[in-house]
């Protein structure tokens, strides 16, 4: 952890400012939301490394997608990402997202998070244990650090494509395309 | 006049789980509401019936995150029942023990949910830590944290390990003895009393009519507890008491909450003081060949929010025909929190949807 | 108690099987116009709890059965003479809570129409919406048959046996393409 | 002239210092309540650094201007109290005007909020307002208790008045201290008065649609108002301070009381909370005042 | 031009736009526009004159016509605020029927004003005082319908309040033999102090009935929120203000500042002040509770009036000046926000605050002229509002009537929570669907309110431009003149420099706006596009305006119904039964009315003899 290394800061302060202080949107998607408040709280603190649950998408700049997604969700999820400002991260926490986990068969959950909103990281496991958050979290701060934990720039060029299964998955959805360019209609 | 239509949730920071209360507001007092469940509907019981009866063990433990354990349990009384299968005496109270260490921390959750709602972090934070002590435990007896899997038709995966007993004990002097500070900065507190008293307040009479159960019932006068009722597991005995308060509002509940849980302490001791020897478990014949006579079994349990039943379909085969949870929140969480929330302020939707208990994976199954 | 029950019920309805096949539970089938009147019979009788109504969608004899279970709130000490005596062959635990009560009935699959079990039971109304939606029957009186937990319409109610969800997942969440993919 | 524009260019920076270091501070005295390590005491720098540089939404000119005009506002308010000896245009309009460009704050993040067109915020601006008008009663009280006994509206002169150890606390203002200390949580907007941006019940009321550099200036602002609230307390009751170093110890003292109010009450309702505003203090102020206009 | 002249060209310009009206609509407002602008010119003029003259006389009475300072700025007040109203009115009243007649009462009602801020003797202060109660009763009842119900309040009050002058001006005739205002001056100090009183206390009602100062209020509610908009602005900006002319006229230059602070042990100024403190808590408080916008703004005028009265009732030079220049003042902002409702109302057709919303999308201009008349109504710095509200806290403050000045500085946040509810209800929030092609005021509404705002503006900055003047009127009433400046007021126990606080606001908005800027760039966002816990805005209901403060208002509703308005109809039913009684004494016979004679004659004896009244 560089978080006082001062001439980081001055090199960069954009990256280690979303480094220090990723504020995660509280929205409980899944059953994985049970280990969220373990985790906020006194046993693991997870405000030591600057992470606090903040209550609307706009101040918050994490999105820890916490199990499975129903079709119901999906909307509010892709709702509540449009609205969280750049520059943003997705974590998809648990087995479900990734590839719908034991819920393989299920009519209701959608499968693969990744073809409607972009994933930074993973974190594997059913449930995944408190800890696994904080390695996720120093995972995505390298991430950051390297430049690499850029899903909301891929939102943002291939808009049309997220658009189009969104809207397959869902129907005809009830707000305006969030990004009027950004291609990807091949 | 324009009509005002508010979201509680699913993405809100009053909102324990995912779930979403529509509500059409005047001022700030709210006229209707209409819960809007099924963002966790992953249609469980449609999946139960594709899988074989064991491997519908680590499905049902999901129902409920809050509290995976007791519907390991109906689930497996449930197979007994229709398998015609007998637990050993030492598993039912294995099972007991288990049950109320699930009861504590399922408990010590809700008591985080409600005094965050009412904006008391502080004493958030300690039941948060005091839970994460009794899941521990789980991670020791069973080598999970939430989802346990413990349960097995015929009786408990595995014993206890060696001393089990006592870490069992220590953890839950640590808890208790902070029962005082509790009572202290929460219980006993004024502003609590202030928010919670009248409101979301439900008669007997219409908890009842409503289908009201567990604490709900309780905090109205009703001594009604399957444990007592039905009884199951070992909770036949030994002696314990039916908790209750009269008023029926969300003060009632909380308190009800509370006693239940150092109830649920003390019957743990007196478990493990009464528990025989023997073995835990009755080995079940290889479970990817099981087949389980036709029939059909209702079964019922308390877990820590109210009656939890289980109707189920065998017509022979490996796998069940037909599964049907009656969860607690279900009535709660619907039609309870729907009649309450009428005239209440806006500023008690959570209070009163906390207070009621519901956990939304429940209703949405 | 449940013995009792049952010479009662059979003395005033006629066209029902009753059956108690253990002490505290007892099993009535009826013919889908008393079914209401049973409810009542029984909510009158102390028995006033409905703790759910399922449904089972029996695909071979092309018929829904409908499963009213109905408990009680009123719990009392049971008479001592009655433990005692053992004359009716009531256990302990059965006298303690007058047991649970199934009251089935079965209704066509091709046209699935009831009526709704609210004027006995106010808290049938999430039940008999849920069934609504998830079986495709529908319940005459209800106030409000709208969508419970789903969001989208699907041909075959999901809950019949003849919704194949695995099919389902391939056909539709299968087919909606990774982002990558596409790029090539 | 130069000393006077220095103290104009200082104690606006010094105040913001001041009040991050507290925003820290009360995380990590709260944290240590809740048995927990707690963030580091500058973190609300790092989140700021952070906000600046993220995304912002705009819904308006008027959900701008607004936010802009509260936070002028509260720097205005800092150039108005004497810090320890640095006062820079305190003289001018004395009180009354300090009174008055309180107004600003809530105004301008009530409009802003306003153009955003979210009820959940229009809830959050209506409990303020009722709330301000909660302890306003006994703040204004108060205030005249202060500006009667030593006959004049300047705060300069009411800080003199107290120097050599001459607190108002221990003289017969001592009520009116007492109801400006009982009504500095609704003040400041912490527990049992979190009522307007209460998250669990609206997500955070007039917050809620600021993202990025318009969260930045929102909580500079708060930091600014906690600095301006418990200053103020120390200059109309504590004295002042000879020093700025006093001065601080003094804030430090009410702020970490503060603190521990917060860590051990839960939140009111809006109508408990004007009916609790409403009858002690007011009792208390009054009397206050009452026995002020007795002894003069 | 001299003063009789000025108010005939008012008079005859009135009838002449009547009657234009019978030729064509257009020269008939073009020249109501151009009279009304024209007397400007020469009421400018007279700035700093002293000018008197005597006009025709009256059974040996002089009527006389005279300008003062007082005067000068009351008329100039006047004559503004109606010119906008006219031009206000110009599509404002389009297509509406009789304009021919509204335009002759609203010029007359002009003229009346001016003939009383200009007459110097009794007699023609009554007059002019009729033609404007009664011209101003024709307009409030315009509307018909309700109006005409409020019209009626209006007249009773009205003429009660005539009656009691009437019954002064006579005593006043017997008693000093002169109705010259400088002869009254000279006679009252020689006169017993009750008498003073007695006078003091007739005249009051009447200015008190037209002031609408706390138990003679109930007229103005309904009158303001029942008549056409423009007339709304010269009523509650100008027209009560009369009372308040009325009352300077009386207590300091007729009576005098001595006999005023002096009468009664100092109880009689004392005792206005606590009813002008009534004024200013219930209406604000009741406000909070209106959901029409103009009465809430009705309801505000009653409360500020509070402000103005105790400004003037005190008794300090500090007082006085903060109470005429808050009367400048709210006149200047009353009619802005009064002209912006109108606007409003003019464009969409409704001013219940329930049911709009989201217009500042749509009415720019309006809603940032709306919120400057609100900031000064609030009293925000940089505002006149603030500037004239500190000299009176100053005022009562160092006057050590702490409780009086609570009470004004709490009536503040009450007006701060009906101004924002205004402001939210009608300009913020979402915009409904059916007001999606509203359009933005038309030109000749955007004049008078951008006009008005850029008063209230620049003379919250400048405040020493109308202070002065206003110093100078105190200063002849024999205060302690105070020492003005152009940036405002400087005195040893205080200072108020506007320019100092323009400036630190300024540097501190720019500071901000440069850290604005400093941050990442923002991006625009539709109004829909707003937090809804993860689902998409439902149109048209997603708005918080119904209402607004209801915790507050659950509390303090019960206590806040106008209970004087209930007396004043139960007693209008009293009387209306008594009446029924009284005429059963009317039987037709003439004995009887024989005996009731002599028994009045008996008891007016007995009077005049044993009980010595005046």
């Amino acid at each position: 952890m560089d978080r006082n290394d001062i001439k980081k800061w001055f090199k960069s302060p954009d990256k280690m400012g979303d480094k220090y202080s990723l504020w995660a949107i509280y929205f409980c998607t899944g059953c994985g939301i049970i280990e969220i408040p373990p985790v906020i709280t006194a046993r693991w603190d997870a405000e030591r490394f600057g992470v606090i649950p903040v209550a609307t998408p706009r101040q918050s700049n994490l999105f820890l997608i916490t199990g499975y997604v129903s079709v119901k969700t999906l909307r509010a999820i892709i709702r509540t990402y449009e609205q969280m400002p750049e520059p943003k991260y997705t974590v998809g926490f648990g087995s479900c997202p990734i590839n719908g986990g034991m819920y393989w068969d299920s009519y209701n959950t959608i499968k693969h998070l990744d073809k409607y909103i972009p994933i930074d990281g993973w974190i594997a496991g059913c449930m995944p244990r408190p800890e696994a958050i904080f390695v996720a979290v120093t995972h995505l701060w390298t991430l950051i650090d390297q430049g690499k934990a850029k899903a909301y720039v891929k939102y943002r060029e291939k808009y049309g494509l997220y658009r189009k299964n969104q809207e397959m998955a869902l129907g005809k959805l009830d707000w305006p395309p969030l990004y009027t360019t950004g291609g990807g209609n091949d | 006049m324009r009509e005002l239509e508010l979201y509680f949730g699913p993405q809100h920071l009053g909102m324990v789980g995912n779930f979403s209360i529509t509500l059409k507001v005047e001022g700030d007092r709210i006229i209707e509401a209409a819960a809007n469940p099924g963002y966790l509907h992953r249609g469980f019981e449609k999946l139960m019936e594709l899988r074989t009866w064991i491997q519908n063990f680590p499905l049902v433990c999901r129902i409920n995150v809050v509290e995976p354990d007791p519907m390991e349990m109906i689930y497996a009384m449930a197979v007994e029942k229709l398998a015609n299968l007998e637990v050993p005496e030492r598993a039912h109270y294995i099972r007991s023990i288990y049950l109320e260490l699930s009861r504590v921390s399922s408990h010590l959750f809700g008591l985080w949910a409600y005094s965050n709602m009412l904006g008391f972090d502080t004493v958030a934070q300690w039941a948060m830590y005091h839970r994460d002590l009794v899941l521990d435990l789980f991670e020791e007896l069973t080598g999970g944290r939430v989802y346990h899997i413990y349960i097995w038709p015929g009786g408990v995966r595995r014993d206890f390990p060696d001393g089990f007993k006592d870490r069992i004990v220590n953890t839950l002097h640590t808890i208790g003895g902070c029962v005082p500070d509790y009572d202290a900065a929460f219980f006993n507190n004024r502003l609590f009393y202030e928010r919670s008293k009248g409101i979301g307040q439900i008669s007997q009479e219409d908890a009842k009519r409503l289908g009201g159960v567990g604490q709900v019932l309780r905090a109205t006068g009703v001594k009604h507890d399957i444990r007592k009722a039905e009884s199951y597991a070992a909770y036949n005995s030994i002696d314990w008491d039916i908790h209750t308060r009269e008023d029926g509002d969300a003060y009632s509940r909380i308190w009800v909450i509370r006693n239940e849980m150092i109830e649920s302490v003390h019957m743990i001791f007196k478990l493990l003081d009464a528990m025989p020897e023997g073995d835990a478990y009755k080995k079940v014949q290889n479970p990817f060949k099981w087949k389980i006579p036709k029939g059909e079994a209702y079964v019922k349990i308390e877990s820590s929010r109210g009656e939890l039943g289980l109707y189920m379909v065998s017509n022979g085969g490996d796998k069940p025909y037909r599964v049907n949870f009656r969860t607690p929140s279900y009535t709660h969480g619907l039609t309870i929190l729907e009649k309450m929330l009428r005239n209440a302020s806006i500023a008690d939707v959570g209070n009163i949807m906390i207070s009621l208990y519901v956990v939304a994976p429940e209703i949405d199954r | 108690m449940i013995s009792a029950l049952k010479n009662d019920l059979e003395s005033i309805f006629k066209d029902i099987q009753i059956s108690a096949p253990e002490d505290d539970r007892l099993i009535i089938n009826a013919q889908k116009d008393a079914v209401l009147t049973i409810l009542k019979f029984f909510k009158d009788k102390g028995y006033d709890h409905l703790a759910m109504i399922s449904c089972t969608d029996w695909i071979e004899e092309d018929e829904f059965e409908l499963i009213y279970i109905v408990g009680s709130y009123s719990v009392y000490a049971p008479a001592a003479e009655d433990i005692t005596s053992d004359k009716s062959g009531v256990s302990k635990e059965a006298a303690f809570n007058g047991g649970n009560i199934l009251l089935k009935t079965r209704i066509s699959r091709k046209d699935p129409r009831f009526i709704t079990a609210i004027p006995v039971f106010e808290n049938s109304e999430p039940y008999e919406r849920e069934i609504h939606e998830l079986f495709g029957v529908d319940f005459k009186g209800h106030p409000r048959l709208t969508p419970l937990f789903l969001e989208r319409e699907y041909k075959i109610p999901p809950f019949r046996k003849d919704f194949d969800t695995r099919r389902y997942v391939k056909d539709f969440f299968d087919q909606i393409p990774f982002v990558e993919n596409k790029e090539k | 002239m130069v000393i006077n524009i220095l103290e104009i260019i200082i104690s606006p920076v010094l105040a913001f210092i001041i009040g991050i270091f507290f925003m820290g501070l009360f995380r990590k005295i709260t944290a240590r309540l809740h048995w927990r390590y707690g963030p580091p005491v500058i973190q609300p720098f790092l989140d700021l650094i952070k906000l600046f540089h993220q995304q912002g939404f705009s819904h308006g000119p008027v959900f701008d201007l607004g936010i802009i005009m509260a936070l002028a506002g509260s720097i205005v308010l800092i150039l108005f109290i004497p810090f320890g000896g640095i006062c820079p245009i305190s003289n001018s309009g004395g009180l009354l005007v300090i009174i008055y460009i309180m107004l600003f704050a809530p105004l301008g993040i009530a409009l802003s909020g306003g153009e955003a067109a979210n009820p959940n915020i229009s809830i959050g601006i209506s409990r303020k307002l009722i709330l301000a008008l909660g302890y306003e009663v006994s703040f204004l009280l108060a205030l005249l208790a202060l500006m009667t006994y030593y006959n004049t509206i300047s705060l300069v002169d009411i800080v003199e008045a107290q120097d050599n150890y001459k607190w108002a606390l221990f003289s017969p203002l001592a009520l009116s201290g007492i109801a400006y200390f009982i009504i500095m949580p609704a003040m400041l907007g912490i527990r049992p008065f979190d009522i307007a941006g209460a998250p669990q019940e609206i997500s955070t009321g007039p917050a809620i649609e600021y993202g990025g550099k318009y969260l930045g200036l929102f909580n500079i602002w708060h930091a600014l108002s906690m600095f301006v609230y418990i200053a103020l307390f120390v200059d109309l009751f504590l004295g002042g301070g000879s020093n700025p170093l006093t001065f601080f110890i003094k804030m430090l003292v009410v702020f970490i009381l503060l603190t521990f109010i917060h860590g051990v009450f839960p939140r009111f309702r809006i109508e408990q909370a004007i009916k609790y505003l409403w009858k002690w203090p007011v009792i208390i102020s009054l009397s206050g005042l009452i026995l002020i206009t007795v002894i003069r | 031009m001299n003063l009789a002249q000025l108010i005939l060209i008012s008079l005859c310009g009135a009838f002449l736009t009547y009657l234009l009206g019978k030729a064509s609509s257009r020269i008939r407002d073009t020249f109501a526009v151009f009279i009304s602008l024209l007397l400007i010119i020469p009421l400018f003029c007279l700035y700093g004159k002293n000018e008197e003259i005597t006009y025709y006389s009256f059974l040996g009475l002089p009527l006389i016509l005279k300008i003062t300072p007082l005067s000068w700025l009351f008329a100039i007040a006047v004559q503004t605020i109606t010119s906008l109203s006219v031009i206000f009115s110009l599509s404002y009243m389009k297509g509406k029927e009789r304009l021919d007649f509204y335009y002759l009462m609203l010029l007359l009602v002009n003229t009346g004003m001016l003939g009383i801020v200009l007459s110097a003797d009794l007699i023609s202060f009554y007059i002019f005082w009729e033609i404007m109660s009664w011209s101003t009763f024709l307009l409030i009842s315009y509307n018909r319908g309700p109006a005409l119900h409020a019209g009626m309040k209006y007249i009773v009050m009205s003429i009660i309040g005539s009656a009691s002058m009437i019954i002064g001006i006579l005593s006043l005739y017997v008693n000093c033999g002169s109705l010259d205002f400088v002869q009254i001056a000279s006679f009252i100090p020689r006169t017993s102090s009750g008498y003073t009183l007695f006078i003091l206390i007739l005249f009051c009602i009447t200015f008190g009935i037209k002031n609408a100062i706390a138990p003679f209020h109930t007229w103005l509610p309904d009158a303001h929120s029942e008549a056409p908009s423009p007339f709304s602005a010269v009523l509650s900006g100008v027209l009560i203000k009369m009372g308040t002319y009325g009352f300077i006229l009386f207590m300091y230059t007729i009576a005098g500042l001595n006999i005023i602070i002096n009468i009664g042990g100092g109880s009689f100024h004392y005792l206005i002040s606590i009813l002008a403190a009534i004024t200013i808590i219930f209406p604000t408080f009741i406000a909070v509770l209106q959901d029409d916008a103009k009465r809430l703004l009705a309801w505000s005028s009653i409360a500020q009036v509070g402000y103005i009265i105790l400004g003037i009732a005190i008794g300090t030079g500090l007082g006085f000046v903060g109470g005429v220049f808050h009367f400048f003042n709210h006149a200047a902002f009353k009619a802005l926000l009064f002209l912006s409702v109108g606007a409003v109302e003019y464009r969409t057709g409704t001013r219940d605050l329930n049911s709009l919303g989201g217009l500042i999308k749509k009415m720019p201009i309006t809603f940032f002229c709306a919120l400057i008349g609100v900031f000064g109504l609030i009293g925000m710095p940089l505002t006149n509002g603030f500037v004239s509200k500190w000299l009176i806290y100053k005022a009562l403050i160092l006057g050590e009537h702490p409780f009086l000045a609570f009470i004004a500085l709490f009536g503040t946040w009450g007006t701060i929570i009906y101004s924002y509810k205004l402001i939210h209800n009608i300009f913020l929030g979402q915009l409904p669907e059916k007001f999606s092609n509203v359009r933005k005021a038309p030109v000749t509404m955007r004049i008078p309110v951008i006009f008005l705002s850029l008063v209230v503006v620049v003379f919250g900055i400048l405040p020493g431009i109308p202070l002065k003047i206003i110093d100078t009127i105190s200063a002849s009433f024999g205060f302690q003149p105070q020492d003005i400046q152009i940036w405002g007021i400087a005195s040893e126990t205080g200072v108020l420099n506007m320019v100092n606080i323009f400036a630190a606001i300024f540097a501190a908005l720019i500071f901000v706006w440069l850290l604005f800027l400093m941050g990442r760039k923002k991006i625009n966002i539709a109004q829909d596009d707003s937090y809804a816990a993860g689902a998409y805005v439902p149109k048209d209901k997603y708005n918080y305006t119904v209402d607004f403060y209801k915790p507050l208002s659950g509390m303090i509703k019960p206590y806040l119904r106008d209970f004087v308005d209930d007396f004043y109809l139960w007693l209008a039913d009293v009387i209306r039964t008594f009446s029924d009684k009284t005429r059963k004494i009317y039987c037709g016979d003439l004995g009887y009315y024989i005996s009731y004679i002599v028994l009045f004659l008996a008891v007016l004896i007995v009077l005049k003899m044993g009980l010595k009244i005046w």
